[in-house]
């Protein structure tokens, strides 16, 4: 039973997720929302199959893919962001603030 | 010292996810992490021995505990954002100075201030990590700094160091 | 209990839908990869729903592949954007 | 600048001989799982990919790497032919013949010769694609020269 409300969270913060990037207006902010919102709805659901198997082998299976799928979310989030800066997208015309166009420079 | 780090991190990984311990699998478990060891020993870590102190394990946890916090919050934090008709934004890219030296302290905490509400890292240039937020809340470099880096500088550098 | 997860199984699928408009859609390069990204992701929750639902525990390897190919993909794509040498 | 950030940097340092250690994984229990011979070897050559992309071509000496891997690639492909020959020459007169004992199913040494096929399998699917990823490297780096 518990399993099954870890898996409803974890689809709840997806659903989330994909919503802020179809309306969030440019790619900073739609990386952004669904980077977190995505990585941690699919570590709950991980957390759920953990708590239906119980500390077994599948169990430390799902244990071992929450730091992986961390660590690579994350960094694959912050190269991305990076490489679009580079690339020259724009920002929002909402944004206040860019401190990094003078260190790129 | 770094061959054996590896080799003890790739037989726990390896052992973690067979979770069989008869003589076959512990052996091919054994002759893996000795190929791992020999191929990615040299790109590994050299002082991991300051982990063995148990007084850094307990600021992990510490920060690990305050992590997830804000992971979670981070997630109501985007949902509200997302769902408010409105849809308050003000992003823009901050400079924040850290004081952390090593290098894999800067790599933590640029993946957790990714993590935490609101924020992504840029890039990370010298002591400078520049920083994506969605909602710029302040305009003075201090309070905004202690705003994103918050209490995690602090913890990871007390485990980290 | 079983028709329960059906239903978030199906969400879960559906939530692929976003990712394809925004890969389709996106007014720029990066904006499709950002989709490509997020959909690697989500697979992963597709596997470890399946896994639940059917009992079978193998079904978390394809998972735990998917998420370091999608993470080397992605890394490619962005060392395409940031540069166009291998060296920048 | 060679490479990618530091925080790329450190991440791979931290991933890579994991990311290796599941693609021995993958292969070894090709009989057990799905997966086997083709895909672990993707993922062992994503782990050489990885650190590649990261560190930049000075820190692997790209033309050295090439040569080890289009070697090990030929060599791979030798000994999987040796061992199907040896069903040939060993009593049952058939390629691929599986005359080994087979044991029980669901234990890691079953399967006769499967997981042999299987580990050469992967070494020849990971040294061409690391060699094709490398070619395509080295002829776009002398483009740009």
């Amino acid at each position: 039973m518990a399993a099954i409300i870890l898996i409803s969270i974890g689809v709840i913060f997806n659903i989330f997720g994909c919503i802020g990037l179809i309306r969030l207006p440019d790619m900073y902010n739609r990386l952004q929302a669904a980077t977190k919102c995505v990585t941690l709805g699919c570590c709950s659901i991980l957390v759920g199959v953990m708590v239906h198997y119980g500390l077994g082998g599948a169990g430390f299976r799902a244990l071992v893919a929450i730091p992986i799928l961390f660590f690579t979310a994350t960094v694959a989030a912050h190269a991305l962001v990076r490489g679009a800066y580079h690339f020259g997208t724009k920002m929002d015309e909402r944004s206040v603030k860019d401190d990094y166009m003078e260190a790129v420079k | 010292m770094r061959y054996v780090t590896i080799f003890i991190l790739s037989l726990v990984f390896w052992l973690l996810i067979t979770f069989k311990f008869t003589v076959p699998d512990i052996a091919a478990g054994a002759v893996a992490s000795a190929i791992t060891a020999a191929i990615f020993g040299r790109y590994y870590f050299h002082n991991v021995y300051k982990f063995l102190q148990p007084r850094r394990w307990f600021w992990f946890v510490v920060y690990l505990v305050t992590f997830i916090w804000a992971c979670i919050k981070a997630n109501f934090d985007v949902a509200y954002r997302v769902l408010h008709p409105a849809m308050p934004i003000r992003p823009g890219i901050v400079k924040v100075k850290t004081t952390l030296r090593s290098d894999f302290a800067k790599t933590l905490l640029a993946n957790s201030i990714t993590m935490t509400p609101g924020t992504i890292t840029v890039d990370i240039i010298g002591d400078d990590i520049y920083i994506h937020w969605i909602y710029i809340r302040s305009e003075d470099p201090a309070q905004y700094t202690s705003m994103v880096t918050g209490r995690f500088e602090e913890y990871i550098k007390k485990f980290a160091e | 209990m079983t028709s329960f997860l059906d239903i978030l199984l199906y969400i879960q699928i559906a939530l692929c839908a976003p990712c394809l408009y925004r890969i389709i859609r996106g007014p720029t390069i990066p904006d499709r990869m950002v989709g490509i990204d997020i959909f690697g992701i989500l697979v992963v929750g597709i596997c470890g729903i399946i896994t639940v639902q059917t009992g079978k525990a193998f079904i978390l390897d394809i998972g735990i592949a998917w998420v370091i190919l999608s993470f080397i993909g992605t890394l490619t794509l962005a060392k395409y954007l940031s540069g166009k040498k291998l060296n920048e | 600048m060679k490479g990618m950030t530091v925080i790329v940097k450190k991440t791979t340092q931290l991933i890579a001989g994991i990311i290796f250690m599941y693609g021995i994984y993958i292969i070894l229990h090709g009989h057990l799982t799905p997966g086997g011979g083709f895909a672990g070897g993707v993922i062992l050559a994503g782990s050489f990919i990885l650190l590649i992309l990261a560190f930049g071509s000075d820190f692997l000496h790209l033309v050295k790497e090439e040569r080890g891997s289009t070697m090990y690639e030929n060599l791979a492909i030798l000994v999987f032919l040796l061992l199907s020959l040896t069903g040939l020459l060993a009593g049952a007169k058939i390629f691929f013949a599986n005359w080994l004992p087979h044991g029980t199913p669901g234990e890691l040494l079953s399967a006769g010769f499967l997981p042999l096929y299987n580990i050469f399998v992967g070494i020849e699917v990971a040294a061409s694609i690391l060699t094709i990823f490398l070619a395509l490297v080295i002829f776009k780096e002398e483009v740009m020269k």
